[in-house]
């Protein structure tokens, strides 16, 4: 299921969906991104996330899918935060179940890799005075390009 | 045939919808931006910097893609979600 | 920190300690573990935890020192819980927060992999009518040792 | 010197603990396993199966290693947690 929303999310909640009625799960990873402050712009006061509504859903099912042709996985939840964030804030969350962790481990880690390049969201940082759009980062596509391998 | 803008692409457009009712001589991207260009500053510099992704219809594409006029076409900058 | 306890556990209020105070944490990976149904074992109605107190915590923070040492992450939170336990319900945790999403994943994997190993705990499946210990599982042994490369 | 007993081992022996006031004789683990298996069964082929782990004052240890007199030295299955 995905969810592109405004609203904070609760993990263990996300976690209590995966594990009802399910005794087949035996494991569940999940991956949380946070805003955070950058080495050079310790004066962020938060982000503003904008999205292209349609394409991101379309986007993000198709990596899901994707993972779900490579790993005996279960379910996969991903949820994406849009609008004015706070530092420290929950961005995102990526959560996998399966039988055995060695999956949902490696699902998780490919979702995140190809949401950081496939899919269309753009941050922009917040400062007191300023706000910038974040450049692209070189080294998500080269992690998203290790799992063609 | 509708056209978005999104994030840093949008901002320096301060534009981030466009229709094109007549497309007499646009067959791919690449014609939609030309005819965006033709506006001058800051149209041309924005769409030819290199950089702007394309998408049709809600999926990655490229310059050399065909386009139809009741399709949607996006431009953007690199994403930098997550 | 590491807790070896009968109570259950909140994966949010996890998260969220380690959020507090942190604004240059990016990045949680988190692995929870679960009693699951064993494909042959449709009968069971839950799980027995016993472990080595004291030389459970001691082996623990040793797989979180040698983290530490090959990956550059913030905080780490080790939950693994002990006694009757029934299905679905959840075992261990393992949280990683670090500035990037590289190393939470790594150093997440890394240490259920060596907690799976090394850690003295040992599970008892349930059913209505016998208890059986769980046999170590060879495949477990190897994913350990994938990290030695 | 005090022996600790865990999981199935525990059950199969139904002895968790033991202390060795004397200890003439024994300095390494596989002469704590030897005074044991003098018992005759269970603690024989429990301890002899050749699967069972030893620790030594909670470190991993193998059979060969050194005990001393106030050492706590534990015998258990591989571990099964997680």
């Amino acid at each position: 299921m995905i969810s592109i929303q405004e609203a904070d999310f609760n993990v263990q909640d996300e976690m209590d969906a995966f594990r009802t009625d399910c005794p087949n799960i035996g494991a569940i990873c999940c991956f949380t991104g946070l805003v955070r402050e950058f080495g050079d712009r310790s004066d962020l006061t938060g982000m503003f996330l904008e999205h292209y509504p349609g394409m991101t859903e379309k986007a993000l099912q198709s990596i899901i899918d994707q993972a779900h042709e490579r790993w005996p996985i279960n379910q996969v939840r991903v949820i994406h935060r849009v609008g004015e964030l706070k530092m420290s804030d929950q961005i995102v969350f990526v959560g996998v179940s399966s039988a055995h962790r060695e999956a949902s481990f490696s699902a998780c880690e490919f979702i995140m890799d190809y949401l950081k390049v496939d899919a269309p969201f753009w941050k922009k940082e917040l400062t007191s005075s300023s706000s910038d759009w974040v450049e692209e980062k070189g080294t998500d596509q080269k992690r998203a390009e290790r799992w063609k391998k | 045939m509708k056209i978005l803008f999104f994030a840093s692409l949008r901002e320096r457009l301060q534009c981030d919808q466009e229709t094109f009712n007549d497309i007499t001589g646009i067959s791919t991207a690449q014609d939609v931006v030309d005819r965006l260009s033709e506006r001058g500053a800051p149209w041309d510099t924005a769409l030819e910097n290199g950089k702007i992704l394309v998408s049709i219809n809600q999926e990655m594409a490229s310059l050399n893609s065909a386009v139809n006029a009741d399709d949607e076409i996006a431009f953007f900058p690199p994403v930098t979600g997550g």
